[in-house]
């Protein structure tokens, strides 16, 4: 039984959970940093306790405070979310061990799948192919590039290095040439070492021209482990997806079918219980290696819930309350097409950006959904990830999604901070989006010097027009108009004689 | 009225007329919504609406699906900021810093790492030249737009 | 070919029907009185025209006015939406011959199914059932009332009068007793003459204790007619509905194949095109007889949409342009309710609101779409449909769509005007809906003295102390935060010295 | 500080204090969030967000999944429009008078149809009495709150 949850999260995925527990029933907790006080997600839950201290590790990542918060409030199950102490199998650990529901798989299947290495080994064991490629299992830094300078001339260039506690793309470099390998190695382990506390990095031939293609997993305790199709996950920057779809356009029954099969022998293998996704790389040839499992819900697990019709995070709670999952079948349905939006200056090579929410205005209408924990008036600050919110459309086609996210992102107005919707807006012309020959490269590939917007000489004209005519008409001094209405009247409410005086 | 605007471009200059209630921009007009958005009419024909906000001097311009950041230079206001100086391009903390003062640095060499946002930041050389001042250390944090190094540009 | 579209309509379905055209390619033409000017569908429309004069007689419903815009803008097309021309013959047989595509069935199948007397007769000849009761064709006063009375001992009581050109609840009047019959049949036939120019009325017995059920048509020129399955909508009040579900929550495979056929039939007896909607009475008993075909998109559409994965509107464009429609196999997936925001007061008999919408800030998250033409800081004005959105959720199961139908009506806020926010709220919690158990007379029976809210005092004291604590720290005078951000910096932009001037 | 404000139960007066930021009213106590918003605490230990809005003389309260609206009355205003009048609960325009000056009429009979937004309103007596004026004739725009017809209610 759970009756009462605490979501150790922040931002929308906090808000998404949160709300889930709102629909199904049951009680929730939030947590935060001071600095996230005001924060949307705090507003949605039925709690909210405040994190002493400022860092990260002080705060949300902070198991001892996380686990004494639940405790105070009775809280009989915790969700954790994706990023920050998702994928810690010790946390899971403790946290069952303090009587509490871990919404989640068990700590050996986090720890056998988390270390990317171990993953790979168990994976090739249990027949799944893995991607070539060396794991280095020595943590001194010395010994470890000394072995990755051998690896690396068995496997080849380019390749990728990748921390073996990693995810998000961090601790993970492409490197091309000989050349560029030491520095590379040096630079992905500090920053693995800063991110996991692990410095670990194994080697991985980079397949290029292949698809980034995922498949959602779903295990309950009454014997049922299914998968929900696979999403498209190809189109990234700096290693971070940014445009993701499902189903994938060039998918067939076939490879679906042993695609799923893999997956689900992947979760079986450790055992996996709730929501999951096996991630593989498919090269154009069909055939397709495995990459990692993630043992958490994923921020793009609602393009898989537009096509599905599962409510995965319903299915979480459900799943940890020892129900059997709801969803039937599995039956794919139209398409849908998720974009990330972050605060980032996509003509500065992504570079993060901060500043105020001063218009935050999302787009409306059928077939749109909008993930997000920011409102207008919200600050974005340099503390967390820049991801602003996930703008999601559903059509009955590939075409038609594409169409209305088109349609979606032109009515998105951001002011204040940059952002990188104009990217997104014009990556939904690009022709290889458009004919769904995405690959993992294919932003490098295109914008080779970083991108620029394609932007008409008017429009220019008329963005400075507009600055000159508000400035000109001081139209910064004035209220908005819907802040302070004042030439109408209320209903006339009837009033009797019973008088009532306060307090 | 006249104004002038920092552009990725460089300074602009814009000059608005107002004939009762419709702004003049040579052949491009103008008029303000109730709900203080503007209605642009281009010279071109088209015609669409702009969002606009204003934080600190910058005016902020939705237009056509684009969106402008363009800040607003006072009049009189002196031009600073546009040598030497290496700039912080948002707060963070210092990582390590790979230069000393007096050093010799090629284009495109690696200055100073910075963390931000749970990402690496490197801080390159735009020219070759000289360092001459370093202002942090590493495990240092920084605002946006601290100057973190300056250097002089080589003479070809 | 249909390349540009003329939308004669205004509000919600005016931006329903102009986003489809965005997302289809189509240019689009947006009509608007004065009055509107500043609505949010002006905005949407490629090119929007004004029309002169100030009632709706001389705008909205000016055929004449209209058909020169169409023809100024070249648009090749016509949407007509629902209410307004959408189910005038007259104005489709114009639009044709003006060489412009009319988005909808013939002007010979809005004839026979728009006058309701006709349909009644079209449908018992086709062996579709009928409700029990008799057409009163004569259109002078006099003889009419004679005859009203005359048929009402053949009928019994309680009966209905409803005019035979109606629709939307206008000049229709149920009437328990005799006593009651003149006057009841006089108000109706002097609604129904100024609402419709026709004051002929007839009468039905009045079946209590049923279901209001519809069945979604689309028919194109390729042969193809097909139902989209059910909506419920018996939840009405004032005979409008407020409430609607796809599918009905008694509906069982039989009953849906027959009701669909008989649909089907319905449809193909006047050679329908387009999108289209046949209503019927569903009794306890499983019997179900035709009420009217409604020969346009209806309010009530997104249910339909969600729970089918078809794009109503998208299809109707398809149509038009003579092309095949796309959707395949009917396929029913989870369920879907919507709930409509009327600015009216709930506590005093529904009666219809105005006001400034000074807050207007919809729920967000998975599974909600909301369709509205308005946005905060418009002004609801007394000349139009009090309807200010509509606001629909789709869950895996009815009992989750419900759960979730509450959590966003908790989120929404409206203030400045009054709204039936909280009685659509309390409507969630009302044993006949958790069940679906609802029918036609629900409303009436449930809230006989009219409705109040269930109000814990405490709240009460809440509000008052919220509205003694602001006007004691002047909120009212102060702007939104969000409007006027002050202490935050933009990114820095490099810039170089290429000088430009303007103009 | 102590305000009136008309509730459909009549007039309340409210009085409430404040300490520091913490405003307070009996055990209840709010707080003024930067929104603009108030954080309201029961004194039975609930919390929960109020969004206001003075429109007019009225505030705008949403609490709790609620919709108030509570007109704060000035001090000294007198109070009016209690006894007699017949108003029009929405603008519209007179489609029939049904009764005549001097006419007795029963509660809950019809004296005067309306049309607004496209339907009829019946404006119904109240109580039994006498009609002692009528303000509008048939076809006669009307505004919301114009005083319709006055009428004296009989005593018993």
């Amino acid at each position: 039984m759970v009756s009462k949850v605490l979501v150790a999260n922040r931002g929308e995925i906090a808000c998404r959970i949160l709300r889930a527990c709102r629909e199904a029933g049951l009680a929730s907790v939030a947590i935060y940093a001071a600095n996230d006080a005001k924060s949307f997600f705090v507003e949605l839950a039925d709690e909210a306790i405040a994190l002493e201290g400022d860092s990260i590790a002080e705060t949300y990542l902070n198991q001892r405070q996380i686990l004494e918060v639940a405790e105070l409030t009775g809280a009989d199950a915790l969700h954790p979310g994706f990023g920050f102490l998702s994928e810690r199998a010790d946390f899971a650990r403790a946290v069952s061990q303090a009587g509490i529901q871990w919404i989640g798989p068990s700590p050996s299947a986090i720890e056998r799948m988390g270390d990317k290495m171990t993953a790979r080994i168990t994976m090739r064991d249990a027949g799944v192919p893995v991607i070539p490629g060396e794991e280095i299992e020595t943590e001194d830094e010395d010994e470890a590039l000394i072995a990755i300078e051998q690896a690396s001339t068995r496997v080849g260039y380019p390749l990728l290095l990748k921390a073996s506690s990693g995810g998000g793309g961090k601790g993970m470099r492409a490197v091309e040439r000989p050349e560029d390998l030491l520095e590379a190695a040096r630079s992905a382990r500090r920053e693995a070492l800063a991110a996991f506390g692990d410095g670990r990095v194994y080697l991985e031939r980079l397949l290029t021209g292949s698809k980034h293609v995922e498949i959602q997993i779903l295990a309950d305790r009454h014997g049922r482990t299914i998968h929900l199709g696979e999403r498209e996950c190809s189109v990234q920057r700096r290693h971070q997806k940014v445009f993701e779809e499902a189903p994938c356009a060039t998918m067939t029954e076939e490879i679906r079918s042993s695609m799923g099969k893999a997956a689900v022998a992947a979760a079986m293998a450790v055992n996996y219980e709730g929501a999951g996704t096996v991630e593989f790389l498919l090269a154009p040839s069909g055939e397709f290696f495995f990459l990692e499992m993630n043992t958490r819900i994923q921020v793009e697990h609602p393009v898989t819930e537009l096509v599905t019709g599962v409510d995965i995070v319903r299915e979480q709670l459900r799943i940890a309350a020892g129900e059997p999952m709801s969803c039937g079948e599995l039956h794919i349905r139209g398409h849908a097409i998720e974009v990330r939006l972050y605060a980032e200056d996509a003509t500065q090579n992504f570079l993060p950006a901060i500043g105020p929410l001063t218009v935050f205005q999302p787009p409306e209408g059928p077939g749109i959904r909008l993930d997000t924990g920011v409102r207008q008036g919200d600050e974005v600050t340099p503390n967390y990830d820049p991801m602003l919110a996930k703008l999601i459309v559903w059509a009955p086609s590939r075409d038609e999604a594409l169409q209305r996210m088109r349609r979606a992102l032109d009515e998105f107005v951001v002011l204040g901070t940059t952002t990188n919707l104009r990217f997104l807006r014009e990556l939904c012309d690009v022709p290889d989006v458009v004919d769904g020959s995405t690959d993992t490269t294919m932003i490098d590939r295109l914008w080779p010097e970083g991108w620029t917007p394609t932007l008409p000489i008017e429009f220019e004209d008329g963005a400075l027009m507009a600055a000159a005519v508000a400035e000109s008409a001081g139209l910064h001094r004035k209220a908005s108009v819907s802040a302070t209405p004042n030439e109408h009247s209320g209903p006339v409410s009837p009033f009797m004689t019973l008088n009532r005086r306060y307090p | 009225m006249q104004h002038q605007f920092r552009t990725p471009e460089g300074p602009v200059e814009v000059t608005v007329a107002k004939q009762g209630d419709v702004w003049h921009l040579g052949e491009h007009r103008a008029t303000v919504e109730p709900d203080g958005r503007l209605r642009i009419q281009l010279a071109s024909g088209g015609s669409a609406l702009a969002t606009v906000a204003k934080v600190d001097d910058t005016w902020w311009i939705h237009f056509e699906g684009h969106t402008f950041c363009l800040e607003r230079i006072e009049p009189g206001a002196s031009q600073s900021g546009e040598e030497g100086g290496l700039t912080a391009p948002m707060p963070g903390k210092v990582l390590d810093v790979l230069v000393q003062v007096g050093q010799i640095v090629e284009a495109g060499q690696t200055l100073m790492i910075l963390e931000a946002m749970k990402m690496e930041h490197r801080i390159l050389a735009s020219t070759s030249g000289h360092i001459t001042g370093i202002h942090f250390t590493a495990g240092e944090q920084v605002q946006q737009g601290s100057v973190l190094l300056e250097m002089t540009e080589d003479e070809d």
